[in-house]
C-alpha cells in the first residue's frame, strides 16, 4: 500500500519537472509562441505588445511563483497558440481522451481477466496454449503500429471506419445515430487500445489463477459440489481479481500513454493529440498543462484504486 | 531455491523464439554496415520506388534505401534497448540491495522516492523532457534508465530482504563479513535471474519507448530508428510505399519486443515458483 | 441476522456486458452513415491542423488559414480575385498624392450580420482602435489617421508614402463594427457571438476548438447576394489522410501533397497549384570569418546544385530557387538574375583564391582544415543532409545537426551559426523583400553592409509609380544575388485538390498581404 | 455402501496409489492410517473425485460408479451425499467470502434454493459448531484456526451428508476441542459413514471402527481398530505405531529405517522391512485375510524369529528353566525380566546352545534348531554380562572385533578390517589405527562394552541377545547404551532378546514384556499392558521394587 506522502511527492516531482523544463532552454519565446512564418509579418511595435501582454520580460523565477500561485486558483496557465487558457482547451479534450481510454481500459481489462480466468483454469490446455500465444502475439505490437495497420486496413482501404476524429462534423445527427457516430468513431482508436493492452491483463490474471487454482479453497469449493463456472469465477477468478484491480492503476497510466500515440494516428481530438499539435506548434504551456493534468490523472486513478483495492479485499479491510 | 534459468529457457518455444530471434537482431545489427549496399542516409534521386533488385525494400521519399534503414534501426534499437536496461539494471541492483541491507532511514526515503517514481507514468515525463531538450541517443539512453530502474529496485530490494534473513548469510555475518563482501559473494549471485529478468523487460521497455519517441517526431532526426521511418512513413500513408516502408519497420519492432516478452515471460515462470508445475500428491 | 450477499454480481454482468458490446460493435461496422443528404448546398473543406483560432480578428491564430476563417466573416475595403484588386466594402477609391491620403466610396448598401447599417464611420472606428489594439496582421502606424468625410466615404491619411499599401493594409485590414467594438477593451479575450459580427458573405455556425471544426452559414443579406454555397464546413482530417477523403468523398477540397497529384486527378478531382511564394534559403552568416567574403559566399553557391537538390529533396515538386530569391514565375523576377549555375570547379578556383588548398579532400588555409557547421530544424533534415553531402563534395567539411525549430532560431538571431537552412512565405510583393534582407527579424539575411542595395530596399516601398518600382526591385535582386547574404535553395509546388463543384482558385498575390491559400471568399459567392 | 475395488491413482509415472480394496458398510467409520506422502489425501479426494491424476479401478458408493458418473452428476453428490472436510491450513476457506456465505453456498447448492432460508439454517449449523453470532459476518482470517477448522466441518455437514470424508479433521484443535468436535461430529452426522484420514493414531482409535494402514499407496493392514492397534501384525503397523507417543507406554520413541520410497519393486516396504525375503523383493504381496485380520505381506505379517517351545533345564535338582515358551518376533524389543536367579542367564545359554537343554526345542523362523553351525551364529549373537571377561586380554580391539569375522571366514582380510572399522563407527567408538591397537584393558568399561555389541553386530546378526549388558556400567552409561541397541535395532531391524532384572529398563527398550520366576514364565504380553495392568502379583512386585528404587534415589 501505498500512502498519500508517496502521491505527494510524485506530484511534486512533476510540478518541479514542468517548471524547471522551459527555464533550460535558450530562445525567445515570442518566437515559440507565433512561429516564424506570422513574425514576419510583425511589426515591432506589435511584438513589443505582446512581450508585454504575456509577461514574457519579467525574470523566469516570477513567471514561475506566478505560475504556482495560477496553478492553486486551478489557472493552468495561458496557451499564446490558442490564444485560450489552457484548462479551457484541456477541458475540451479530456472527455474525448476519457472516452476513448475508458472503453479501451473496461474491455481490455474485462476481457482480460475473463480470458485470463480460461486460458488460467485449464494451464497447458490447448485452448490456454492458442490464448496465450496469440494474446502474447499481439501485446508484441506496439499501440502505434497497431492503430496504423488498422487505419489503413479498415479505413483507407477498406472504408469501413472513418478516416480520423471523433464525430462526423456538422453531419446533423442526433439521438441514437449521434452515439452510433461517435461509436463509429471510436471502434478502431479504442480496437488499438484494447489490443495493446489486454495481455497485461490477461497475462497477470492468468498467472494469479494459476497460483490461485494451488490454493485448497478451490478443492474446497469444488468438493461443495459446486458447478465449474461458480468455482471459476466466484471461488478462484474473484480471488485472481485482485492484483489485476492493483494494477488497473499502472495499467491506466500506460494506456494514458498508449492513447497519446493512438490518438495522433487517428487524429482523435483527445489529450493525446493535443499533446502532438502543442509539440508541432511548440506551444509549451499547453504540452506542460497537458502532461500535468495526465500525470496528475493517473496519480488519481493509482490512488483511488489503492482505496478500492482494500475495499476488495477482506484481508485488508480489516487488517487494521 | 535454486532455479537454472538456462534450463528453463531451453524448455520453452517461446523463449527459444525470442532468443532465437534477438541474436539474428544483433547479427544484424553489428554487421550492419557489411550487409548494405547503401549508407542509409545517403540520398538519391530515385525516390518511391517499388521493391527491386537493387532496392529489396524499395527506397523512402528521398531515395534512401529501406532494407539499409531497417538494418541500421535494428543498430539502434538494441543499442538502445541494451544499454538502457544495462544502466537500469545496475541501478536498480545498487539501489535494491543497498537499502535492503542498510534499512533504516535511508532505506524509508528511498523507497518513498521510489515509488513516487512507480506511480509516474514515466513515458509522459520523458515526452516532456524530449520536448524540450530533444535528446541525442546517450542523452536518450540516460533518460530512459533514470526512469526505469524503479520497479525492478523494488523487486529486487524485496528479494535481497528475504535473502538477507536467509542462514548463511547470517553464517557470513557471524565471521564478521561487510556489507560489501555479503552483497557480491552472497547475494548479488543469489539475484542473478532476478536481475536478468529485469533486464529483459528493461530491454522490451526501453525499446518501446525509443520507438514511440521517434515515432512522435521528437527524438534525434539524424539517428535511423525503426519508430522515426514509421514516423515518416505515415506522413506517406495515402501512397502505397506503406507496403514496404512502414511495415518492415513495424514488423520489426512488434518482432524484437515479442521475442524479448519471450524471453521475458519464461523466466518469470521459471522464477515465480508458484508458477512451476508439479505434480502434487 | 447478517445479510447473506448475493452471489457474484461480475459474472453475471459480464454475461451482459459481452452480447451487448458485440451488438454495438456489429451496429458500428455496418453503421455506414455520413450523414443525411440535404437539400441545401454544402461546402467541406479538410484541414489538418483543423484549429485556427475564433475567427475574430483578434484571436484566429496568425497564420495563414485563421486570417482565411476570419475573412469569410469581415471584410477589407478592397479585396483581390485572381488578376487584380477588386471592391469590396469600398467600391470606388482615389490617391490623393499631394496629401498621400486615399479616398474611399464605400458600398451604401451593407449591413451587419446583427442588422445595422456598415457607414464610414465603422471604417474611421478600426483604423482608430487598431491604433491601441493593432491587428497582427497590419503594421497601423502606416495609417496617420482616418477620417469618415460623409456617412459612406472614407480618407485615410498615410504616415509615409508605402508602395504595397492595398496589398498590405487596405486590402487586408478587416473592418469591424463600431458600435460592438467600441466597448471592447480586451479584444483578445473578447470570444463571445458578437466578436463574430462582420460584413462578408458567410456568419459563424459553430465553432469547435477540440475538433478542430467550423461551420458557417450564408448571410442571406449579403451585399453582392446570398452566397452560392449554403454552408461551408472545415473539417480536420490528418495530412495523409486528406487524399483518402477526398477520394471518398468525404470532403470537397484539401491541400494534397505533390505524390498523389495524378492520382486525384485520375480519380477526376480537379487540382490547382499554388504560385511559388514561399522559398526555403539557405542562411548564411555574413558576419563572420570566412562567410563575410562575397567570394566565398559564391563559392557556396556555385557548390550546391539547386536542380539536383529539387530532384532529390522535393522529388521534383519544386523549383530550384534563383539567388535573386523572387520566383521566376513571379511578376517581379528579374530575368537577368545571376544563377551560379551548378560548377565545383569554378566554386573550387573562387576558394584558392582565397587562399585555400585542397588536401586530403578538404580545404585548409594555414594548416587549419576548413569547417563549417551547419544546423537546421528537423523538417529541413534531407535538405540539410543534401546540402553537407555537395559542400564537402566540393572540399568544404560541415558538421551538420537537426536542433529544436527554436534553438535553431536562437542561434540564427545571436549570429551564434555558420549556416543554417531556413524557409518563409510571402514571395508576392515585394516589400517582403526589405523584411527579409535589412530588417531585424530573425529570418532576415540582416545584411545592411551594402549600402546601395538598403537604399534600394527603402526606396522601392515608397515608390508609388509601378514601373519605377519594378526597375528598383530589378536592381534588388541583381545586387542581392551578387552579395549572397543568403541563397534560396527551392519554391516548392504546393497543391490543392477539389472536387470542382465551387471554382477554387489562387488569389493574385495571395490572399490579404499574401496568403497562398485558394479560399477565396468570393469564390463561394458567386 | 462404499466399496473400492483396485483403485489406483497416478500422477504422470508415479502412482500415489495402488490397487485399494475397501468396502464401508452404512454407518461404519473408518480411519485411513498413514505417514505423510502414504496417499491419504489422495484417497480422501479420489473419493469426491477431486483428484487431479488419471484413476482406474472402481469406487462404487451405493451401487454408483463415481468414476463414470458425468460431471454434473458428481457434482450432485459433492457436498451433499458425500463431505469433505480437509484439514484447516492456510487459506482452505475462500479468504473474499463471509462464512456464512461460504456455509450457505454449499446448501443453495443442492437443498435450499432460497438464500434467505439457506443462510438461516447455515447460522443455525454454525452456532451448532460453536462460532459465535457476530462472527457469522467475518471472513476467514479474523477467525482463530480452531474457528475455521469448525466451519470446515459445518461446511461439509450442511447437507447432511451419508458420507463423511474427513481429512486430518481435527489436528489444528486443541485436545479438549477436539473431543467435543468429535462429538459434536457424530451427533450431527448421524447415520452417516465416515472416512477419517489421519496420522493420529489416537484420533483414528476414537473415532474410527476400522482402521486401515496407508503405506506407499497400498493398504498394508486392514482391521477393527481396537485389534490392530493394541497387536499391529504388519511390521509397518508396529513401526508406525513404535513411533506414536502415548501416555501409556514408557519406550523411547524409535523410527522406522529408511524413508518410504514408492519407486522399489516387489513389496514397497520391504527395504525398510527388518524380515525382508527373496520374494518380498520381487512380487507385491495382496492383501489376504490371515487368522482375523487382512494383511498384506508375503511372510504373513510379523513373524517369529525364534521361539522356544516347553525348553527346560534341570542342573540337578533345580529345575533353572521350566518349560518356557517365548517368541521373539522379528524387529521387536523382548525383555526377559527377573530376579537374579530366575533362570534368565540359563534361557539365553540355552538358546545360544551354551549348554544342552533337557527338554524342549528351539525354532529359528519355523525351522527346529538342532545342529548349531556357523549359519546359526551368523544369525543369533548374544552379548555377555561383563565385557571385561568376554574380551581376551590378549588380543587387541582389532583382533577383538574381528574375531567372528575370521571365525566365520567372511571376507579377505583387507575386507574383514573394512568390516571392523565400519562396525566400531556405527557403535560410536573411533575407528583410528590408534584404538585398532588398544588392548582391552586400556578400555573403559563403557568402551569395553561398545566392543562387546561390535563384536556381535559385525557378523549381522538378526537376534541378539544382550544379557544385562548395563548392568556393570553407571547410569549415563547405561543411558547411552540403551540408546545405542535402541538406534541399531532401528537401523538394521535387529531383534532384541534383552535380559534384565530392572523392569524400568525394560519399559524403556521393550515392545513386549516377558517375567520369569523360578524358571518359568509368569506374564508376557505388550510392554504397555504389562506396565499398566499387570496380570501376576510377581510382576506387581518388581514394579513396585523399580518405583521404590527410584525414590529412594
Amino acid at each position: 500500500m501505498r500512502n498519500v506522502i508517496t502521491y505527494v511527492i510524485a506530484f511534486l516531482f512533476i510540478l518541479t519537472l514542468n517548471f524547471l523544463l522551459p527555464r533550460m532552454l535558450p530562445g525567445d519565446p515570442l518566437m515559440a509562441i507565433y512561429g516564424n512564418e506570422a513574425l514576419i509579418a510583425m511589426t515591432p511595435e506589435l511584438k513589443a505588445h505582446l512581450v508585454e501582454r504575456f509577461a514574457l520580460d519579467q525574470p523566469l523565477w516570477q513567471q514561475f511563483g506566478a505560475y504556482l500561485l495560477a496553478l492553486v486558483q486551478g489557472d493552468l496557465g495561458h496557451s499564446y497558440y490558442y490564444n485560450s487558457p489552457v484548462s479551457s482547451i484541456v477541458l475540451g479534450r479530456l472527455p474525448w481522451t476519457l472516452l476513448l481510454v475508458g472503453t479501451a481500459l473496461i474491455i481490455s481489462t474485462l476481457s482480460g481477466i475473463v480470458l485470463g480466468i480460461e486460458s488460467g483454469w485449464r494451464r497447458g490446455s490447448r485452448r490456454d496454449k492458442s490464448l496465450l500465444t496469440s494474446l502474447m502475439a499481439v501485446s508484441g505490437f506496439p499501440d502505434f503500429f497497431l492503430g496504423i495497420l488498422l487505419l489503413i486496413g479498415f479505413s483507407v482501404t477498406w472504408k469501413i471506419f472513418p478516416l480520423s476524429g471523433a464525430i462526423t462534423p456538422y453531419s446533423g445527427l442526433s439521438g441514437a445515430a449521434l452515439v452510433l457516430d461517435v461509436l463509429h468513431h471510436l471502434f478502431l482508436p479504442a480496437t488499438a487500445l484494447t489490443l495493446s493492452y489486454i495481455g497485461a491483463s490477461y497475462l497477470l490474471t492468468r498467472n494469479t489463477m494459476v497460483t490461485v487454482l494451488k490454493n485448497p479453497y478451490i478443492l474446497m469449493a469444488k468438493a461443495k459440489g459446486l458447478p465449474d463456472r461458480v468455482v471459476r469465477y466466484q471461488h478462484a477468478g474473484r480471488n485472481a481479481l485482485l492484483p489485476v484491480i492493483t494494477q488497473t492503476g499502472i495499467q491506466l497510466g500506460r494506456m494514458v500513454t498508449g492513447a497519446l500515440f493512438v490518438e495522433i494516428v487517428f487524429a482523435y481530438p483527445g489529450l493525446g493529440y493535443l499533446t502532438y499539435e502543442a509539440l508541432l506548434a511548440r506551444d509549451y504551456p499547453v504540452l506542460q498543462g497537458v502532461l500535468l493534468i495526465v500525470a496528475v490523472s493517473v496519480l488519481i486513478a493509482n490512488f483511488l484504486v489503492d482505496l478500492s483495492y482494500s475495499k476488495l479485499d477482506p484481508r485488508i479491510r480489516y487488517a487494521h | 531455491m535454486h532455479i537454472n534459468p538456462k534450463q528453463e529457457i531451453r524448455h520453452s518455444k517461446f523463449a527459444m523464439f525470442g532468443i532465437g530471434m534477438l541474436l539474428f537482431l544483433l547479427i544484424i545489427a553489428i554487421f550492419g554496415p557489411l550487409l548494405t549496399p547503401y549508407q542509409p542516409n545517403s540520398q538519391t534521386p530515385f525516390a518511391f520506388e517499388s521493391p527491386s533488385f537493387n532496392h529489396w525494400l524499395g527506397t523512402n521519399h528521398v531515395g534512401q534505401d529501406i532494407l539499409s534503414q531497417l538494418i541500421y534501426g535494428a543498430r539502434t534499437s538494441l543499442l538502445v534497448g541494451f544499454l538502457t536496461a544495462l544502466l537500469a539494471t545496475i541501478l536498480s541492483a545498487i539501489i535494491g540491495t543497498s537499502t535492503a541491507l542498510a534499512g533504516g532511514l535511508y532505506d524509508k526515503i528511498v523507497m518513498r522516492i521510489v515509488d513516487a517514481f512507480i506511480v509516474i507514468p514515466a513515458i509522459i515525463v520523458i515526452i516532456l523532457v524530449a520536448a524540450y531538450l530533444k535528446p541525442n541517443l546517450l542523452v536518450l539512453i540516460l533518460l530512459l534508465a533514470l526512469l526505469g530502474w524503479q520497479g525492478g529496485a523494488r523487486t529486487i530490494r524485496a528479494q535481497a530482504l528475504s535473502l538477507k534473513e536467509m542462514g548463511h548469510i547470517s553464517a557470513a555475518r557471524s565471521f564478521g563479513a561487510s556489507n560489501l563482501y555479503i552483497i557480491f559473494r552472497h547475494i548479488l549471485p543469489d539475484l542473478v535471474p532476478i536481475l536478468l529478468m529485469g533486464f529483459i523487460y528493461g530491454v522490451r521497455r526501453a525499446v518501446f519507448m525509443e520507438a514511440g519517441l521517434a515515432f512522435l517526431g521528437i527524438a534525434d532526426p539524424t539517428t535511423v530508428s525503426w519508430g522515426m521511418m514509421m514516423h515518416e512513413a505515415l506522413d506517406f500513408c495515402y501512397l502505397n510505399v506503406w507496403r514496404w516502408w512502414l511495415i518492415p519497420p513495424g514488423v520489426a519492432l512488434s518482432l524484437t519486443i515479442l521475442s524479448v516478452t519471450g524471453i521475458g515471460h519464461t523466466l518469470e515462470g521459471a522464477l515465480d515458483p508458484r508458477l512451476r508445475r508439479e505434480a502434487n500428491a | 441476522m447478517p445479510q447473506l450477499k448475493t452471489r457474484m454480481p461480475f459474472r453475471k454482468t459480464l454475461f451482459i456486458i459481452l452480447p451487448l458490446a458485440l451488438v454495438c460493435c456489429l451496429l458500428v461496422i455496418f453503421y455506414g452513415g455520413r450523414g443525411q443528404p440535404s437539400e441545401s448546398t454544402s461546402y467541406t473543406i479538410a484541414d489538418s491542423m483543423g484549429d485556427w483560432g475564433y475567427p475574430s480578428p483578434y484571436t484566429h491564430y496568425s497564420r495563414g488559414p485563421g486570417y482565411v476563417r476570419m475573412s469569410l466573416i469581415f471584410e477589407t475595403l478592397v479585396w483581390k480575385d485572381d488578376s487584380d484588386f477588386v471592391p469590396a466594402l469600398a467600391k470606388d477609391w482615389e490617391y490623393i498624392e499631394a496629401e498621400n491620403a486615399y479616398i474611399f466610396e464605400l458600398h451604401d448598401d451593407v449591413t451587419w450580420h446583427d442588422g445595422t447599417n456598415f457607414t464610414a464611420e465603422d471604417v474611421a472606428f478600426t483604423f482608430e482602435y487598431t491604433k491601441q489594439h493593432p491587428y497582427q496582421w497590419v503594421d497601423s502606424s502606416l495609417v496617420e489617421s482616418a477620417e469618415a468625410t460623409d456617412e459612406y466615404t472614407v480618407k485615410l491619411y498615410l504616415s509615409q508614402p508605402y508602395a504595397p499599401f492595398f496589398q498590405d493594409v487596405v486590402g487586408t485590414q478587416p473592418i469591424i463594427p463600431k458600435h460592438i467594438w467600441q466597448y471592447v477593451t480586451e479584444p483578445e479575450k473578447f470570444t463571445d457571438a458578437q466578436a463574430v459580427i462582420g460584413t462578408g458573405p458567410y456568419t459563424l455556425a459553430d465553432y469547435s476548438q477540440e475538433h478542430g471544426t467550423y461551420l458557417y452559414n450564408a448571410y442571406s443579406d449579403y451585399y453582392l447576394g446570398k452566397p452560392a454555397v449554403d454552408e461551408l464546413k472545415f473539417v480536420k482530417i490528418s495530412e495523409a489522410m486528406i487524399p483518402s477523403a477526398l477520394e471518398q468523398g468525404l470532403v470537397n477540397a484539401g491541400d494534397v501533397p505533390p505524390e498523389i497529384v495524378s492520382e486525384l486527378e485520375e480519380a477526376g478531382l480537379t487540382i490547382i497549384t499554388a504560385p511559388h511564394a514561399w522559398n526555403a534559403k539557405l542562411m548564411i552568416n555574413h558576419q563572420k570569418e570566412p562567410l563575410s567574403s562575397k567570394q566565398f559566399r559564391q563559392a557556396l553557391a556555385y557548390a550546391i546544385d539547386r536542380e539536383e537538390l529539387v530532384q532529390i529533396t522535393q522529388r521534383g515538386h519544386a523549383l530550384a530557387g534563383s539567388p535573386g530569391m523572387m520566383p521566376p514565375t513571379s511578376d517581379w523576377y528579374y530575368p537577368d538574375t545571376p544563377q551560379y549555375e551548378y560548377d565545383p570547379a569554378r566554386a573550387k578556383q573562387l576558394l584558392e583564391g582565397l587562399n585555400y588548398t585542397l588536401e586530403n579532400d578538404y580545404f585548409t588555409k594555414d594548416g587549419e582544415e576548413l569547417e563549417l557547421e551547419l544546423i537546421a530544424a528537423a523538417e529541413f533534415e534531407e535538405v540539410g543532409q543534401f546540402v553537407k553531402d555537395q559542400l564537402e563534395a566540393a572540399g568544404i567539411k560541415i558538421d551538420f545537426s537537426t536542433l529544436e525549430a527554436k534553438t535553431v532560431d536562437a542561434k540564427v538571431e545571436a549570429w551564434d551559426f555558420d549556416l543554417s537552412i531556413y524557409g518563409h512565405g510571402g514571395l508576392y510583393e515585394p516589400s517582403v523583400l526589405h523584411k527579409v534582407i535589412v530588417e531585424k527579424s530573425f529570418n532576415s539575411a540582416r545584411y545592411d553592409s551594402n549600402q546601395t542595395l538598403s537604399q534600394l530596399l527603402e526606396a522601392q516601398l515608397s515608390e508609388m509609380d509601378a514601373e519605377e518600382r519594378k526597375e528598383l526591385v530589378w536592381q534588388i535582386q541583381e545586387i542581392y544575388a551578387e552579395d549572397l547574404p543568403a541563397l534560396t535553395l527551392y519554391y516548392p509546388h504546393w497543391y490543392w485538390a477539389h472536387d470542382g463543384s465551387v471554382s477554387l482558385y489562387y488569389t493574385m498575390d495571395g490572399m490579404a498581404s499574401g496568403i497562398p491559400i485558394p479560399l477565396n471568399r468570393l469564390a463561394f459567392v458567386k | 455402501m462404499l466399496k473400492l475395488e483396485a483403485l489406483e491413482v497416478s500422477y504422470g509415472e508415479k502412482k500415489i496409489l495402488n490397487g485399494i480394496d475397501l468396502e464401508l458398510k452404512d454407518g461404519e467409520s473408518l480411519a485411513v492410517i498413514g505417514e505423510s506422502g502414504a496417499g491419504k489425501t489422495t484417497l480422501a479426494l479420489s473419493l469426491m473425485r477431486l483428484v487431479d491424476g488419471s484413476v482406474k479401478g472402481k469406487i462404487l458408493f451405493n451401487g454408483l460408479d463415481l468414476l463414470s458418473l458425468p460431471e454434473e452428476a458428481i457434482n450432485e453428490l459433492r457436498g451433499n451425499r458425500i463431505a469433505w472436510a480437509p484439514q484447516n491450513s492456510n487459506n482452505t476457506l475462500n479468504p473474499v467470502h463471509t462464512i456464512l456465505n461460504q456455509v450457505a453456498e454449499s446448501i443453495t447448492e443442492h437443498k435450499l434454493k432460497n438464500r434467505r432460508e439457506a443462510g438461516k439454517q447455515a447460522s443455525i449449523l454454525l452456532s451448532s459448531f460453536g462460532i459465535p453470532v457476530n462472527r457469522f459476518s467475518a471472513y476467514p482470517h479474523q477467525l482463530s484456526g480452531g474457528e475455521q477448522q469448525r466451519v470446515l466441518l459445518a461446511i461439509a455437514s450442511a447437507n447432511q451428508p451419508e458420507l463423511l470424508i474427513l481429512d486430518e479433521p481435527i489436528s489444528s484443535l486443541d485436545a479438549p476441542a477436539r473431543a467435543e468436535v468429535i462429538e459434536l461430529l457424530k451427533h450431527t452426522n448421524q447415520d452417516c459413514s465416515f472416512i477419517v484420514t489421519t496420522h493420529d493414531i489416537s484420533t483414528a482409535a476414537k473415532l474410527a471402527d476400522k482402521v486401515a494402514i496407508l503405506y506407499a499407496g497400498r493398504i498394508v493392514e486392514l482391521g477393527l481398530s481396537g485389534e490392530v492397534l493394541s497387536r499391529p501384525r504388519h511390521p509397518y503397523t508396529r513401526g508406525l505405531i513404535r513411533c506414536y507417543p502415548d501416555m501409556t507406554t514408557g519406550k523411547d520413541l524409535q523410527g522406522i529405517k529408511g524413508v518410504m520410497d514408492r519407486s522399489v519393486n516387489g513389496c514397497s516396504f520391504h527395504p525398510r522391512c527388518t524380515q525382508a525375503i527373496e520374494i518380498c523383493r520381487k512380487e507385491i504381496p495382496p492383501l489376504r485375510l490371515i487368522q482375523g485380520r487382512h494383511i498384506a505381506c508375503h511372510r504373513g505379517g510379523i513373524i517369529p524369529l525364534l521361539s522356544t517351545k516347553n525348553l527346560s533345564k534341570r542342573f540337578d535338582s533345580l529345575l533353572a528353566v521350566d518349560a518356557v515358551k517365548i517368541t521373539i518376533e522379528g524387529g521387536e524389543t523382548l525383555a526377559l525380566v527377573g530376579e537374579s536367579g530366575s533362570g534368565k542367564t540359563t534361557l539365553a545359554k540355552l538358546i545360544m546352545g551354551l549348554i544342552e537343554p533337557t527338554e524342549g526345542e528351539i525354532y529359528l523362523e519355523d525351522s527346529l534348531v538342532s545342529n548349531r553351525g556357523k549359519d546359526f551364529y551368523r544369525q543369533v549373537q548374544m552379548i555377555f554380562q561383563n565385557p571385561g571377561e568376554s574380551l581376551s586380554h590378549r588380543l587387541s580391539v582389532l583382533e577383538l572385533v574381528r574375531e567372528s569375522l575370521d571365525i566365520q571366514e567372511i571376507g579377505a582380510r583387507d575386507e574383514r578390517d573394512r568390516l571392523v572399522r565400519q562396525v566400531l563407527r556405527e557403535v560410536e567408538l573411533p575407528d583410528s589405527e590408534a584404538f585398532l591397537n588398544e588392548y582391552p584393558h586400556h578400555l573403559s568399561a563403557g568402551e569395553m562394552q561398545r566392543v562387546t555389541i561390535a563384536r556381535a553386530l559385525v557378523l549381522e546378526p538378526r537376534l541378539l541377545i544382550a544379557d544385562e549388558p548395563v548392568a556393570f556400567l553407571d547410569s549415563s552409561l547405561q543411558a547411552k547404551i540403551l540408546k545405542l541397541l535402541l538406534k541399531l535395532q532401528e537401523q538394521r531391524g535387529l531383534s532384541l532378546l534383552f535380559i534384565t532384572h530392572d523392569i524400568a529398563v525394560a519399559r524403556k527398550i521393550s515392545d513386549r514384556i516377558a517375567v520369569m520366576k523360578d524358571g518359568k514364565i509368569v506374564e508376557q504380553g505388550p510392554a504397555t499392558k504389562i506396565i499398566t495392568s499387570p496380570g501376576h502379583a510377581y510382576t506387581r512386585k518388581l514394579s513396585q521394587a523399580a518405583l521404590d528404587l527410584s525414590l529412594e534415589d
